[in-house]
């Protein structure tokens, strides 16, 4: 096996190099890749969207459709995974170990048994050895607040700076992964219900292609988000500008809560328990 | 809206995946009747599609309203009309059969399942109808993600480790499609079909261009599963469950040979693929290796769906030696082959779907009696066989004609053997079932009881659709004349002779 | 060997990522633990995304955003040769949430796998397979 | 020569089609039976309601859809289908009369699934009749190969089982890897495949390659049951009686050798074959069948064995009357398509007769049988005349034919062979037939009380022993027909 895989690597990349033998120097600004479609992207952009970030324009509206299904791909991702790894009802243990937070003492709940309900004093873990850091948890409720406000950021100043849906919402998902990660997934759970975070991600994903179809039922192409310009009162190209955010807002949504519906159920292996 | 028809094939289904899975955690009751409006609407319009397609030659669908090669374009000719045709059809047809299954298999998953379903048939149709090489890319993605998913949901043992095999060697071949995409951006710099193929005259002497072709067929054939790259195949589609094995089988490798088939015609012109590159005749003794294989070790199997993944790699053979035999008659069978095998395999597969849920399995000593035990399905199964086999006036036999005699012109005797050594095979392997199921008293270790009632046939639900199926491959197979002369005449360049 | 030094410098960014590819693709291939395929698959999916985001680099050019572009919309008039090619980064995004989506999918299989059989080395399962 | 449209060709073919669905439905046996003879009776009608506008000379066509360039599914009703459509439509009414009485007496299983079955086949062997090109002819051939499997296997035991192996191996073998590549190459030669008057092979290609294609096609059609392809015959013979004697020696058998004959005439063309000289070639098969055939059947013992040998042999009579390629030669071997099938169908309605009524498949056992069942028996022999070509049977037409065809051709050996194979055919009925009546007292095996087999066996025996003397003082329409189809090929 060590072999094939070795005589097809260096096939395969000997033949790749081959052809590294006709193609333009690196950064070679006559090279076709950068003459022929990519021009008109650079200088019509802002006359045509008013968004100073080509990438964005790009992205978000002359191929806007390849990024609508990116999107879906990150859904369907996040479909698969807890199609394979969710296990509902998973029998409840006989005996639960919970932590009492002050003292740090854990005691056994035997099926069947209470704790104190409604009392933060005490926390459930799953197992013994479960590490308690006051320190992590502490510093992560300061800086996750901080966290999402800049991933808000990120997503709403897309147009003129680098970023966007994707990386906005990869960091906001990731505020709240690292709740979970410092807390335990159940905290993090008791924040964003399972259903309500499956529910985002099919959300985010129609606000994009809904908006599209709204495009289409006003009587444009799918995606064209000059016909927006009747429904919010401006001209097309803002209209356009405008429709990139809306999608942009709809790619985030569905992003953030995409990162988190994996990882609960990839950290929890679908048990929805206490995770990593 | 008919001119609105490209861009609803996909959105519809895809706005109604968001649905059903919304569904699946508000409204369980709403997920089938959606995915069942859903494709019903994605295969209207894609009939639409096609009958403007014959009214009106090529329709050009701008997404987004930028034209291309800025903006994501559609192309649908008469090629992808049949193919999108067919795609939405059979997708329809197998939701309606599969519901009982996948309702009695994932009792509390039945919103995701139908969410990916209905995701992947959105990937499949937005393959074939896209005419930008990257969006293509995106959407195989999309289609290879929610099937590794439909596969893994199979039997507990199996299913994973063969899905996850299944996903490295998909992955390959979409990378190398991707990395091809790539070698042809930076030699031409346009994604949009048209436009490369615009472009490419001069620089076929390119080596770039070159690569490209070769990496991009490689990564595609991956996909298709041509051998040698089949391994990850058989298991992928055995331990499947029934739904997603008979949703994935007829499609996907079709799908794959029409992308194939688009990448030889419109992006490399035939003018590059056939006489430019002196491969094509080496690539067709390819597909009789992959005809002979694949009819030998179909012979090797013990148990009936493992058996019926075989035969598809031997079809995959067919279709792609039809299209390398580099003339209008093998193209024709190649195209017509797409759909004809689409339905046999279709038809084949909801058989088994019918067996397992009925007996609980499909080794060949659970077919034990079963021609007298379930009459319909296993005379739905002998019409599938037949056709697959090619005895006329089953469709099978029509496109095996057309493959045979592009053999004859291009002097590819070769072929032609392999061609007919497999049907010979088929004989024998098909035979070999209905023998079982004929001669041996009915007896099953699954169900357990030993004095079964007379007759116990799959639930109408189920038998309904694969009857109408059984009865298109005939249907099919006598309109083989107008399929070919108003469609897929038209589908090849008249550069083909 | 001039030539060939200029031909190194020239493209070395090719050489760069067809190396990091067949690192990937040989780990693919040839790894025998489950997890590290995943993890070659990955080197496989960057060395490509490298390979589109450098064909869209240009000498000479800056990040493709117009600064202070808002406002006054295309007041200033702007060379495509000042800004590099906008589309590799457009479709590297893709590719890249493309590469996250499967390696999610495939860890969630590993982890199916490796509940069966509680090993992700590939011979061993395949004895356990084997003798069953 | 007027063509005239009509759909009736395909109400021919059709109409046992469409009986199939009731026939599953109708839950009593009376009611099942009752439609298979409505179908029977109404196929024949059909056929017979065309016998006028075939015999002014016209041609009826129908065609149901051009599947390929240049080929379609098409029907064309000509003398020579006509006649075989005429004999094997006729024989089915007689047949479902036959297996009622011997299905009810064993108490057979599944008698629905064999009505239906039956049915089935007849709509092929009509389809083989009326087919107007090569494909369709191939088409209904192997609807006919499928449809009888069921019924040869009808015990399921494992004996059926690997009869039936052989059975479907020699015969789907056969048919998709001779006659599938044969017609694939004939048509990218050609670019048809409708038969012509002159063959619409003549001169297309080269003699190597027309002989390549006639070896496929001749041995192709296994049904026509020339040696070597031959031994799915005798194994097919555990088939209950009534599937014997309609398919393997009507229906099937002659479907094998009137797909032959049309590839003689109308795929090669006669003038070609002559020109090509392929006769001795067709003439040396043949002769070697009949002469082995006959051999074989000297020495066998099960009755029906015998007569699937017999049956081997005089199918290729009516091979070799056409490869006589004269006029008079083929006029004979056309005849004998209806006049061997009278004969031996009232052979096998014979055996399976004594079957019922005593249980005896073995010569053997049956000395002094003919005190016992003289109707059957008697029936037997006047059978077994018209097949050894005496007077005053059918039989002897068709021979003298060939006889006289064998001297128009100045064949000799032929004329040799035809009479030799008499004395052969005569050598292994006639012993049987002394045996049944005038054996000595103490060797018979049966009391003299007369018991015979139920009525709806012994009518038909009768039925089809007179037609077959009919047939000597009046052998129109058949003679009428064979002669016109000799007319039009060799347009004398």
């Amino acid at each position: 096996m060590k072999i094939t895989g070795l005589i097809i690597a260096i096939l395969a990349g000997a033949l790749l190099i081959y052809a590294t033998a006709d193609f333009p120097g690196w950064g070679d600004a006559a090279s076709p890749a950068s003459t022929h479609v990519s021009p008109r992207y650079i200088e019509k952009t802002m006359e045509e969207t008013s968004v100073p970030n080509m990438v964005t324009a790009v992205l978000a509206d002359y191929r806007g459709f390849d990024t609508m299904f990116e999107t879906t791909v990150i859904f369907s991702a996040g479909v698969v995974c807890f199609i394979l790894l969710r296990v509902f009802g998973s029998e409840e243990p006989k005996e639960s170990l919970y932590r009492h937070v002050l003292t740090g003492v854990t005691i056994r709940v035997r099926a069947g048994g209470e704790i104190p309900p409604d009392s933060d004093d005490f926390e459930r873990i799953d197992v013994m050895w479960t590490p308690f850091d006051l320190i992590i948890k502490t510093m992560c409720r300061i800086l996750i607040p901080f966290i999402q406000l800049f991933g808000l950021y990120v997503i709403a100043h897309g147009h003129h700076s680098p970023g966007g849906g994707f990386q906005g919402g990869v960091i906001l998902g990731a505020s709240i992964i690292l709740f979970a990660i410092s807390h335990d997934l159940r905290t993090a759970l008791r924040r964003i219900r399972e259903r309500i975070d499956a529910l985002l991600c099919a959300t985010g994903v129609f606000i994009y292609a809904g908006t599209g179809a709204l495009c289409l039922l006003l009587g444009l192409n799918f995606l064209d988000y000059a016909a927006l310009a009747s429904i919010l009162g401006v001209d097309p190209i803002t209209a356009r500008s405008h429709g990139i955010f809306i999608v942009e807002i709809g790619v985030g949504i569905a992003v953030m809560a995409t990162m988190i519906w994996i990882y609960n159920n990839v950290s929890s292996r679908g048990k929805y328990d206490e995770g990593l | 809206m008919s001119e609105q028809y490209p861009a609803l094939l996909v959105v519809v289904p895809l706005l109604s995946a968001l649905l059903i899975s919304a569904a699946g955690w508000l409204k369980k009751r709403l997920c089938f009747p959606i995915a069942v409006v859903a494709l019903g609407v994605a295969a209207y319009a894609s009939i639409g599609l096609l009958i403007r397609v014959l009214n009106e030659g090529v329709i050009i669908y701008r997404l987004g309203g930028w034209p291309p090669p800025w903006g994501i374009a559609y192309y649908v000719d008469h090629l992808n009309g049949l193919v999108l045709a067919v795609v939405s059809v059979v997708a329809f047809i197998n939701l309606i059969a599969s519901q009982k299954s996948i309702e009695e298999e994932f009792p509390e998953k039945t919103g995701a399942f139908y969410t990916l379903y209905v995701l992947m048939v959105t990937g499949l149709l937005g393959i074939v109808v896209t005419g930008d090489a990257f969006n293509l890319y995106v959407l195989l993605e999309i289609a290879s993600l929610t099937g590794y998913g439909l596969i893994a949901m199979g039997q507990k043992d199996r299913a994973p480790l063969a899905s996850l095999n299944y996903l490295y060697m998909g992955t390959i071949g979409a990378c190398f499609y991707l990395l091809g995409v790539g070698y042809l951006y930076i030699v031409t710099g346009s994604l949009n079909m048209v436009d490369i193929a615009r472009i490419l005259p001069p620089l076929y002497q390119s080596k770039a261009v070159l690569t490209a072709f070769i990496i991009c067929m490689v990564g595609v054939w991956l996909k298709m599963a041509l051998f040698p790259l089949h391994a990850w195949l058989p298991n992928a589609y055995t331990y499947a469950p029934s739904a997603s094995s008979s949703l994935i089988a007829p499609l996907m490798t079709k799908v794959m040979i029409y992308v194939m088939i688009r990448l030889i015609l419109t992006v490399f012109t035939p003018q590059f693929a056939f006489s430019n590159l002196a491969i094509s005749n080496s690539i067709v003794w390819l597909a009789v290796l992959a005809i002979v294989m694949g009819a030998i070790l179909a012979l090797a199997q013990t148990n009936l769906k493992k058996m019926l993944t075989y035969v598809i790699i031997a079809e995959v053979g067919y279709m792609v030696g039809g299209a390398w035999l580099g003339n209008r008659a093998g193209m024709t069978g190649a195209i017509l082959h797409i759909v004809n095998d689409a339905l046999m395999t279709l038809c084949a597969f909801m058989v088994v779907s019918n067996i397992v849920y009925k007996v609980k399995g499909y080794a060949f000593e659970d077919l034990k009696g079963l021609l007298r035990k379930m009459p319909f399905t296993m005379g739905a199964f002998v019409i599938g066989a037949l056709s697959i086999i090619g005895v006329p006036p089953t469709c099978g036999f029509f496109s095996k004609w057309y493959l045979i005699s592009g053999a004859l012109k291009a002097g590819h005797y070769g072929f032609m053997v392999a061609l007919l050594f497999s049907s010979l095979v088929n004989v024998v392997l098909f035979f070999r079932v209905l023998e079982i199921s004929y001669y041996e008293p009915f007896s099953n270790h699954h169900v357990g009881d030993h004095h079964p009632e007379p007759m116990a046939e799959a639930p109408l639900t189920m038998l309904v659709p694969l009857i109408i199926v059984a009865a298109g491959l005939v249907l099919v197979g006598l309109y083989t004349g107008d399929i070919v002369n108003h469609i897929i005449q038209f589908a090849i360049p008249k550069g083909i002779v | 060997m001039g030539d060939l030094i200029q031909l190194l410098v020239a493209k070395y960014n090719y050489w760069i990522y067809i190396t990091l590819m067949m690192i990937g693709l040989y780990a693919m291939i040839a790894k025998n633990n489950l997890v590290k395929k995943i993890v070659g698959m990955n080197i496989f999916q960057t060395a490509i995304i490298l390979f589109y985001v450098s064909i869209g680099s240009k000498k000479g050019g800056t990040i493709p955003i117009i600064e202070h572009g808002h406002g006054a919309a295309g007041s200033h008039v702007v060379h495509a040769a000042d800004y590099i090619n906008p589309l590799p980064h457009v479709l590297m995004l893709t590719a890249i949430v493309v590469s996250v989506a499967t390696l999610g999918v495939a860890l969630a299989l590993a982890i199916k796998v490796y509940e069966r059989y509680n090993t992700l080395e590939e011979d061993e399962i395949l004895a356990q397979i084997r003798e069953k | 020569m007027e063509t005239i449209v009509s759909i009736k060709p395909l109400l021919a073919v059709l109409v046992s089609l469409l009986v199939v669905p009731i026939l599953v439905s109708s839950r009593a046996p009376n009611v099942r039976e009752a439609w298979t003879f409505v179908a029977a009776a109404a196929k024949f009608l059909i056929v017979a309601s065309m016998v006028p506008t075939i015999l002014n000379g016209a041609e009826i066509v129908y065609t149901v859809a051009e599947v390929i360039p240049g080929v379609a599914i098409k029907f064309r009703v000509d003398a020579l289908g006509m006649l075989f459509a005429l004999v094997s439509s006729s024989l089915w009414i007689v047949t479902s009369a036959y297996s009622i009485g011997y299905m009810r007496k064993l108490k057979e299983h599944s008698q629905t699934r064999y009505f239906c079955f039956f049915a089935f086949a007849l709509s092929a062997t009509i389809g083989v009749a009326f087919s107007a090109n090569l494909l369709t002819l191939y088409l209904f051939y192997e609807m006919l190969s499928l449809a009888t499997y069921p019924l040869v296997t009808h015990h399921q035991d494992p004996e059926a089982r690997s009869s039936g192996r052989k059975y479907l191996l020699y015969i789907v073998g056969t048919s998709i890897g001779f006659v599938l590549p044969a017609m694939l190459i004939a048509y990218n030669l050609a670019g048809t495949l409708e038969f012509g008057r002159q063959g619409f092979l003549a001169g297309t290609g080269s003699k190597p390659l027309m002989a390549l294609l006639l070896v496929l096609l001749v041995f192709g059609f296994a049904k026509a049951a020339i040696m070597p392809l031959h031994s799915w015959l005798p194994a097919a013979m555990v088939a209950p009686t009534p599937v014997s004697a309609l398919l393997h020696a009507v229906a099937v058998v002659k479907v094998g050798v009137f797909s032959v004959v049309r590839v003689l005439t109308g795929v090669f063309g006669t003038e070609q074959l002559l020109a090509l000289n392929f006769s001795p070639f067709i003439l040396l098969a043949a002769s070697v069948t009949i002469l082995v055939g006959s051999f074989i059947a000297l020495s066998q013992d099960n009755l029906k064995r015998l007569l699937a040998f017999s049956t081997i042999a005089q199918l290729s009579y009516i091979v070799l009357g056409v490869g006589l390629l004269s006029p008079k030669g083929m006029t004979g071997g056309m005849l004998h398509i209806a006049m061997h099938a009278f004969g031996k169908i009232t052979l096998f309605f014979c055996a399976g007769a004594i079957f019922v009524a005593t249980g005896k498949k073995n010569i053997s056992e049956m000395t002094g049988i003919g005190r016992r069942m003289p109707v059957t028996m008697a029936a037997f022999f006047i059978a077994s005349l018209s097949i050894i070509g005496l007077p005053p049977c059918g039989g002897f037409i068709s021979k003298w034919y060939l006889v006289l065809g064998s001297l128009e051709a100045h064949q000799m050996p032929i004329l040799f062979v035809l009479l030799f194979s008499s004395l052969l055919n005569a050598a292994y009925f006639m012993p049987f037939v002394y045996k049944a009546f005038f054996c000595a007292p103490h060797e018979a095996m049966f009391k003299n009380t007369v018991e015979e087999a139920p009525m709806f066996c012994v009518v038909p025996l009768v039925i089809t022993a007179l037609i077959s003397i009919i047939l000597l003082f009046y052998p129109q329409p058949f003679f009428r027909l064979a002669s016109m189809m000799v007319q039009a090929i060799t347009g004398t």
